[in-house]
């Protein structure tokens, strides 16, 4: 196996995917948003409730392939509890993390996982897919796709 | 027809982009549904038209003008024969099937398409023969219908047919092989019923073309669309047969140089067809390199290359159906070289980048077929497909790698 | 800019076909409005991108569709740095200019030209930017009008423009340099006066891209179009530039893959700019070689083609000049690499087919001019036109072989 | 001088397009056909003045290269007095002539002149134009364009 593929499919990704964890739809009146890849049809749907500005839960529901489910999974652990502004920081070194591999691990923790995503190209709009959805979410809109770059 | 199966081992080795590697594999290029590669010959064809007789066409009376209108009429004429049309002048050249497509759907359809009237399409078409037909109904008021298909197995239901044709359809557009599916659509049956009832009739044989024998007599159909690049011949390279009487009698689609017969400030006149669609510079080396793709694809022969297809499909499906939890798409018989499948709990998109990563390219994803992917309860597949270069050891190849996949994401 | 003159000599010898006998005389290739030769590095690029990284562009995760759709991005990239655009997704891919003007035409015409609108052009326009606003004048009901010409000269009479940019008028599409006349139009001011009044802007930049520097925040308009086959790049490339306010207001021009986010059997959504416009495979390798040809123009200088173009011809309008009973077209300040004339009593097709079998490829006719022609007074006209890797001998031997003609035809 | 131009220019062919005879519009009824090619621009006008089956009188008018001036210049010359048919029958054989460069001297006397002009393909459509129009006018049809095959 090549070393670029254990890379990109790290243990915790396989994990993640395998077993996503804040996949479900919640009960109650939540923030919807649903993110689109319209190079594979994928779409996930991120759920959001705020109190105040904090994320006080995050959930998803939908389909798409192991990266942006383990990601969508890895997003919603980490940022529930944190406010707006905390979830737009995360995603631009999120951004930053997939597209160049370089990594704050002091930031990132387990995400940094993702880091193997820069070595293909064409999978890193499956990593941020869910987070664009969730800030989309957060900004009101109730859908995106990944087609600006990422 | 060729009697003689070619020597395919020789084939390959006119194929430069075969003999590398990729991420430390021999490279298996079973993409060959999205496109082809290029002989050498090919290469040659348009590497010599630029550094000998380049320059534009029609207009020129000078030596490397005549020489480049005669080697853009010399494709027209090389393509006529290879489809069996009447004349040359049935052939337009385009980008491609998509730009084919569109053609109709624009000057055909300004002419005769109108509210009420019926576009009939099937289930299992790609995006180049649904979006351009979307569009003219939104300009025309016009409506879409669908024929269904079967399920799983992908062919079309030819029971109902005939109900659909009733007396709005003006055009059945349909594919002849599936990009998808690998159903092999049967096209003749399908214009002699549309035929009946007087309904014009548009083939995509974007996946049939340089694949297996197209016979635009014997298929009997108005129009018929295919792509150079996915026939040896290079990108750019696209062409729409249309029937004397159907072209004739359609307003231009894009306007410009060379396809005009005179102009005034406020009115213009066109030239006779083909030209009246050649709005423009056309793409000249396109047409040199798809002379050569066809002349090679000739020397094959469509009927060896097709019975090849099959016989890669058919160890494709018997090695894959024996993974365990795959689910394949298609006809059990008469595939076409192009196999879909899923494996179980494996996103299409990971299969095709371990895939890759063992030097096997293929294509996941939806394939430019959405409507369809939703019909059969999926959001995309994995996909192989053959040409003739491709072996049996490839195969081989991938099946095993599929195993190995399998086993990674169990593990 | 570049400070240092390029050594043209050694340019020359980058393109092969120039190297070669025409009816025992050495080529003088004068036919550059029409197209322009293609140096080995561009030949290369497009031979290298078959030879090793050759797929279909975004639809594909394997590695030889990365690099493909790496390559043809690089292009568009390219493409926006060499006409300053703001971002690469106001570059959207076409065949050539033709089809960058009728994209306009369609998509745009669509939704912003009604009946009783009008579409401002100018005399001398060639047909690829008439056409295309005859037919959506036809389609919409609006009607057409020319800013006119002063004459011989070939200048635009600037003096009555602004009465013409009335509160009907849409768009004004115009020239940068006449194929016909060598004219340079002062596109910049052309811009600002029809920005002022709210007119959305169209430059054919068809005979002035790669030949002169076309910078289009410095001209400001709202579209450009150019063929790439005319600045040392393949046959196929073409490029419409639109301001992303307008391209965003613009439904698609053709439908198929590649430039769909979503779609269902009875309706679709459009991607993003620029792959709205793109519909099906592109020209793949035609992007790639028109990313060389603007390197290697990029390399020489757009600003020094400039000079050289406008010293050749200024050599040439000299030259010309003395033969008896010649007629001469356009400025005869600031002229274009472009050279039309008429020798009294000789038909321009009699004189090109002479000067042929000299080995100078001349062009005669029209050069898709028609109105202009009439608005002229003459059928036709001979042109001699001129790249940077013609040589002031050959304007030397164009002028001996129109003393010989002229002396066949008296004798 | 390359031998191909002087085949191409002959004598005939360079005086007929100096001095073009029945060149003028005549007086009176005469059916007139237009030919034009797209290619160039150029049109002739032929006028025709059939007795019943013979072409009593044939003269044109219009613009065109040297090729297509003699040609029209050589075929009025031909053709007065004839039959339509043998109007026609002329009409095969140049046509066949300036393609393929086959002539047949006794059937075409001084119009093998245009026997040069197969070497020129792209002047073949000068040649014959004048050609057309005359048969578009016997025809009663008036006007025709080059485009179809010669
Ligand atoms: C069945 C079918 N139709 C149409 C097309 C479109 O061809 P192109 O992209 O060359 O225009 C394809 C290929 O993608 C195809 O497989
Ligand atoms: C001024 C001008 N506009 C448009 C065109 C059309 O370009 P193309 O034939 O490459 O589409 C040309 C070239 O023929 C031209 O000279
Ligand atoms: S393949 Fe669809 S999101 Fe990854
Ligand atoms: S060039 Fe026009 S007819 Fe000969």
């Amino acid at each position: 196996m090549a070393d670029d593929l254990n890379e990109l499919y790290q243990q915790v990704i396989l994990d993640h995917c395998r077993k996503p964890r804040n996949f479900r739809v919640p009960a109650g009146a939540y923030r919807t948003a649903e993110g689109r890849n319209p190079l594979c049809g994928d779409s996930f749907t991120l759920y959001l409730q705020l109190e105040g500005d904090v994320l006080h839960d995050i959930s998803f529901q939908g389909s798409g392939c192991c990266i942006s489910k383990a990601s969508a999974s890895m997003m919603t652990d980490l940022l529930k509890g944190k406010t707006a502004a905390q979830a737009q920081q995360y995603f631009s070194q999120f951004q930053t993390l997939v597209t160049t591999g370089a990594m704050d691990e002091e930031a990132m923790g387990k995400l940094c996982a993702f880091a193997g995503v820069h070595h293909f190209p064409m999978r890193v709009k499956c990593a941020i897919l869910p987070w664009h959805a969730m800030l989309a979410g957060l900004k009101g809109e109730n859908s995106v796709t990944t087609e600006q770059k990422p | 027809m060729s009697v003689q199966p070619p020597n395919w081992d020789t084939l390959r080795a006119d194929f430069p982009i075969l003999a590398q590697q990729v991420h430390g594999h021999p490279l298996v290029y079973l993409d060959n549904a999205a496109t082809s590669q290029k002989p050498r010959a090919v290469l040659e064809a348009m590497d010599q038209f630029y550094r000998r007789d380049n320059s534009n066409v029609h207009r020129g009376i000078h030596e490397l003008s005549r020489r480049s209108t005669e080697a853009f009429e010399a494709a027209r004429e090389r393509t006529a024969s290879f489809l069996n049309a009447r004349e040359p002048a049935e052939i337009v050249f385009t980008r491609g099937t998509t730009e084919a497509i569109n053609l109709v759907a624009y000057a055909w359809g300004a002419r005769h398409v109108h509210a009420g009237d019926t576009i009939l399409l099937t289930e299992m078409e790609h995006h180049s023969n649904i979006v351009p037909w979307q569009l003219l109904a939104a300009r025309s008021g016009a409506k879409l219908a669908y024929a269904p298909i079967t399920g799983d197995d992908g062919l079309l239901d030819l029971r109902g047919l005939d109900n659909l044709f009733d007396s709005t359809v003006k055009i059945f557009a349909f594919t002849h092989v599936s990009n998808t599916l690998g159903t092999v659509n049967p096209v003749a049956d399908l214009c002699a019923r549309a035929r009946r009832r007087g309904i014009v009739t548009l083939v995509d044989a974007a996946q049939s073309a340089g694949h297996r024998p197209v016979d635009v007599a014997e298929i009997g159909c108005d129009f018929l669309a295919f792509s150079g690049h996915k026939l040896c011949g290079p990108t750019g390279s696209g062409v729409l047969y249309g029937r004397r009487e159907r072209l004739d009698d359609m307003p231009p689609f894009q306007g410009g140089g060379d396809m005009i017969s005179n102009v005034d400030y406020f009115q213009s006149s066109w030239k006779e067809i083909p030209h009246k669609f050649e709005a423009g510079t056309p793409d000249i080396a396109a047409a040199a390199g798809l002379r050569a793709a066809l002349d090679y694809i000739g020397a094959v022969g469509c009927d060896n290359i097709a019975r090849h297809d099959e016989e890669l499909a058919a160890l494709a499906l018997e090695k894959l159906s024996r993974l365990p939890g795959i689910r394949l798409f298609g006809p059990r018989q008469g595939h076409a070289g192009v196999v879909s499948f899923l494996l179980r709990d494996i996103h299409a998109h990971d299969v095709v980048t371990v895939a890759d990563q063992f030097g096997v390219a293929l294509r996941g994803g939806h394939h430019c077929n959405q409507p369809l992917m939703k019909r059969l309860g999926v959001e995309s597949t994995a996909r192989a497909s053959f040409y003739f270069y491709n072996t049996a050891a490839e195969v081989d190849r991938l099946a095993e790698v599929l195993l190995e996949i399998q086993k990674f994401f169990a593990a």
